[in-house]
This record gives C-alpha cells, structure tokens and sequence, in this order.
C-alpha cells in the first residue's frame, strides 16, 4: 500500500478545517497506509477539552482513527514544547518526532496532504 | 476605556503599541491561544473568555488574568467607551 | 444599552457567526437591545437556505434565525457581500437572471447604508473579525 | 507530469483558486497533464451558480469551467463541503428536501474517495491552502 | 456630523476584503465624518501595484475616496517603517500617525469598524 | 529536494525547522510579503512569485532571492521530490 502523509496545521477551535482534515484521513484509510502528522498550531486539536457544544464532538472524531485502523498519529516535539502541550492532556494516543523525522516522514510518502 | 479585542493568534505583538493605561484587552476565539502572553502588558486589565479556553482544553497559569464569562464580556463592552476588534 | 453588530466571518471557516450569536444572547439577557446584525462579506455565507448541516452539529443558521424572530432583530445580510457569493432574493435573481433564490427566512438583503446607519444610531458597535 | 491539485481556500477570502488556475494553465501549457482539481472546504463555494461576479472583476468561476472544458479536467466539488455551504446538485437538493439547486455548470459533486485516488494515482499532489 | 473611524488592517492581495472595507468607508461617507487609518499588515494596501489583473483596480478604488471627499487618510508609522513603506510608493495622499495619535482618533471617534 | 511553498505572511519561522540541505523555498500569494526574512535561510534555494510579488507593489532587495514565474514554479514543483503547503 502506498503512504500518505497528512499534515495538519490548523489550531483546534474556531473553523471546520479540523473536522474536515479528520474526514479526509479517514477516507484514505481505505486505500492507503496514512500517517496524521500535527505541526504549527495543530498540536492544539491533540489536547483534550471537555466543551464542544459548536463543532463536532473531536473526542469522538479522534475515536473513529483506531476503528479505522490509523496508528500513525505523530506529532512534532518543538511544536508541542511551544503550545505547553502536555502528555496526559492528549485525546488520542500519538508519538513525538523531530523534526528531522517529521521531514524523513514527508520524504518517504508517496504523497502529502496539507491542512 | 478602549476594550481592545483579538480573535487571532499571533497579532497581540503587532498592535499593543495602541493599548493605553486603564485599557482592557480581551482574546477571545483562536487569540486565547497567547493567554500567556498576557503577563507583560501590565498597563491593561487582562481577560480571556472562559467558554473559548475550554472549548480548546486551556487553563489559565497566570493570577494576573482574569477569565470572562460572555455575560461578563457584554458588561465590559458597555462600561467601555470604544470596542476595537484587531486582527 | 443599545447594541449593534458587524460580522464578517465565515460560518465555516471562522468562529464569528458562533461569537457574535453567544454575545447577542447574553446582552439580550441582561436587558440590552441589538438594533441590527448586520452580516457582511463572508458571514453573509449564514443566509444560504441550501446549507444542510449534518445532524450531530451545533446548527448556527437556525440559532440565527430563532434568535432574530424571538427578539425581533433585523437579520441584514450585505447586497454587495451578497451577490458576490450567490446568495440572492427574488429581486436580484431576477435582477441577474439567476434561475434560483438561495436566501433563508428571517434573513434579508440590506444595503451598506444599514451598516452605517447601526454604527452612528446604536451605543455600540461590536465587530466580529473573521 | 500528471499533476492534481487540491484546492482547499475560499474564492472570496484567500487567493488559492487563483493561484490553482494560474499554476494549472502554466503547467498545461507545458505539456503537463491536470489529472483532476479537487476543491474542498471552502473552496467548494467556487462551484455555486448563482455567483453574479461584478462585470469590472476577474470570473474567476468562469475562467475555472473554460479551463475544465478546454483540458477535460474534473472538477470535483467535496459532498461533504458542498453540503455544510449550501452546494446541492439535484440529487442532493432531492435528499435533503431542498427547494433548489446551486451547482454551477462544468462542476461535479464527489466524495473523499476522489482527492485519495487523485493523490495516490498523480505524480504530484499540489495543496492550495486558504 | 458624527466621526466614524475605519481601521483597516487587512493585507492587499488575496482576498476581496480591501475592496470590501473601501465600500464601507464610501458608503459612510454619505452620513458621517469618515476617517481611515491603515495599521499592521493594512499598511500594504497603500503602496502602488501596477498588475490588478485577478482583484478590483486599487489604484482606481483609491482615487473614488477624494471623489467622495474622504480626506483623512492615514497609517500608522510604525507598521509603515515594518513594511518598509516608502513615501512615493503611496497610491493616496496619506498622513502618517503615531501609535497615540491613532489611539486618541479611536477615542474621539462614535463608532471605529475594523476591516 | 522538498519544496516548501509559503501563502501566508508570518509563518516562516514556524516551519523553518524541517527546512533540509538542498530544499527550496517558495513565497506565493501573501507570504511574498515576508520575501526580507528569506535571506537568512542559506539552506534552501529560495525563491518568491514574480506575480504576487507584482500585485502588491513589491520589489525583491536581495540577489540571493530569485524571482519565479508560473511556468518556472511548475517546473520547479516537477523537480522535486515532493511538494508541500506550509500555512
């Protein structure tokens, strides 16, 4: 299977995009090996909050990436040191990377996707 | 009083040359992403909207700010005399 | 006190249409009046009758709409803001020779002077960046 | 080359269409192949026929369907965007009970399944971000 | 007649919201006293671009506000100084504000809209 | 070689870090305003849209930064490796 590599740069909260970006890893995990990469601002949708009365339940979203089978949830050190993101705030199981291995991850895709 | 409001991360830099003593400055939205950022603008009263911290899992570390309720936010939008909204 | 509102975010894209609805309901509460919404560049997105939100979201186009019609506020979406981004009435469908009207109930298509006059005429004007 | 393009900004507040059309053009002219342009988010809004562009601006919804017929490129609207924005095609108007429809001729409704095939059949995936 | 104050902070370029704010700016010139101020990113906006192919032309745009006969135009040295603005490049006759001089129009103003 | 193209102004910095040896830069549409901090990246080919560039009055102050046409940016993108949106 081909890799696909999303990057997701978007901060939780105020737009759709990070529902939408969600979506969009999951329809490629019917036909490919996807990795979700969380970077910039995007470390954000990680951790856990307890209101989501506006958009979409993200506990439930996050949810959905083991029932589809989507281990590859990384996200970039540096970017969590900047956001103060802590490990047992995390809402999903994922694993830091450098970002000499966030970049060794784009290389080694067969694609990449940006949101 | 100037209630100077920000929505967007990344811009408190950029416009608090315009805060004056005894303003207030509200982050409202994606701008409660720079609470921390707060500490040092000492010549304002600081605030964050409580609801937009939690929609985002953030909690305030700083005694110097205060948490906002969105009925408190009407009151300190009457009681100023401009409301900016910068960005 | 009196109170208007300009939004200019997206319903989409920015969280303005969700800010300004939560600082409209509050004011109201405490006995404040909102004059007007007026709704302009993308957040005339929200007067789309076509959008169907999926059923497990948070529905801000009805909010508006029950909100406006509870209160009795206008609910003014932008002509310019508008036609630029396919939301029209009966009168500018036909006006550019559209073949449908695409705006929802208890909104309606106001022009720039509506913005201006809530400025000058209201307390306040609170801006809702997108 | 085979080139697809995921086009993810809105027409009216981010300049990713344009930069899209540009980018698309110039690699046509090249000899390269556009294998498809996905548009999502809000980018979708693109594809709503009831747009009245004003007549001393840049269509840049026109110019996007000369070039989809032109080349035989599709352009494929997201579902799930289009229906959050309010961009049914008949049978979507038929599902969701709506009284319109707003697809704008030379677009096409489709689902995720078409950005993933496009991204792992081309030989380059371009994102436009809004 | 009552002062309106418009601060426009929004970048040239990619979205129609210049022309969007200039439309407002002109429609309240009908009923107030309108001033303008340029701050931040907004500050691109006054310098002179000869491609407008994709927008609407600025250089047109700019020359409705002196029909309108919208005079107080200004921005703010600071951001103009981070932009590296420079006085010919002006596309309008504007007058540079320091931070407190564009507070204190802020305060003497009814109402300030931000674009 | 990964091409790293920019459309926002502001966000150099935040992405700079997975920048490699032999990358190239590429500032479109809004980012082209940001065209002075590219001279510190000695890493990376850089380069900036001639088009954006001209829609907003700009000119480039640096011989290290190339201008790109539309034409030169396709060619560009098929050279590499792989092509990615940083905002």
């Amino acid at each position: 299977m081909k890799r696909l590599v999303f990057l997701i740069q978007t901060p939780m909260g105020a737009s759709v995009e990070p529902q939408e970006s969600l979506d969009a890893v999951l329809a490629g995990s019917a036909f490919a090996n996807c990795a979700l990469i969380f970077l910039g601002l995007g470390v954000t949708q990680l951790r856990r909050s307890e209101r989501s009365d506006f958009r979409k339940d993200f506990n439930r979203g996050f949810r959905a990436l083991s029932d589809f089978e989507i281990d590859d949830i990384f996200y970039c050190e540096a970017a969590a040191r900047d956001h103060g993101l802590l490990d047992h705030e995390l809402i999903v199981e994922a694993r830091s990377l450098s970002p000499n291995a966030i970049r060794q991850q784009i290389i080694d895709a067969h694609a990449v996707m940006s949101f | 009083m100037i209630l100077h409001q920000f929505n967007q991360p990344g811009v408190l830099d950029r416009h608090r040359q315009y805060l004056g003593k005894g303003d207030a400055i509200l982050l409202i939205e994606n701008a409660v992403f720079d609470h921390v950022l707060l500490d040092e603008l000492e010549v304002a009263e600081r605030y964050v909207l409580t609801t937009d911290l939690e929609r985002r899992g953030l909690m305030l570390k700083s005694q110097a700010i205060q948490k906002l309720s969105v009925t408190e936010w009407v009151a300190l939008a009457a009681r100023a005399q401009q409301c900016i909204s910068w960005s | 006190m009196q109170f208007s509102l300009l939004i200019q975010g997206s319903p989409t894209s920015s969280q303005s249409l969700y800010s300004a609805y939560e600082f409209a309901n509050a004011a109201l509460a405490q006995g404040h009046r909102i004059q007007r919404a007026f709704f302009y560049q993308d957040a005339v997105l929200i007067g789309n009758k076509l959008i169907a939100t999926p059923q497990d979201e948070f529905d801000i186009q009805s909010a508006w709409q029950a909100l406006g019609k509870a209160h009795q506020i206008p609910l003014v979406l932008c002509v310019a803001s508008c036609l630029r981004r396919g939301i029209l009435d009966d009168r500018e469908a036909e006006r550019f020779e559209k073949s449908a009207t695409s705006i929802a109930e208890t909104f309606e298509i106001g022009g720039l002077g509506q913005l201006i006059d809530a400025s000058l005429e209201s307390e306040r004007l609170i801006t809702f960046r997108p």
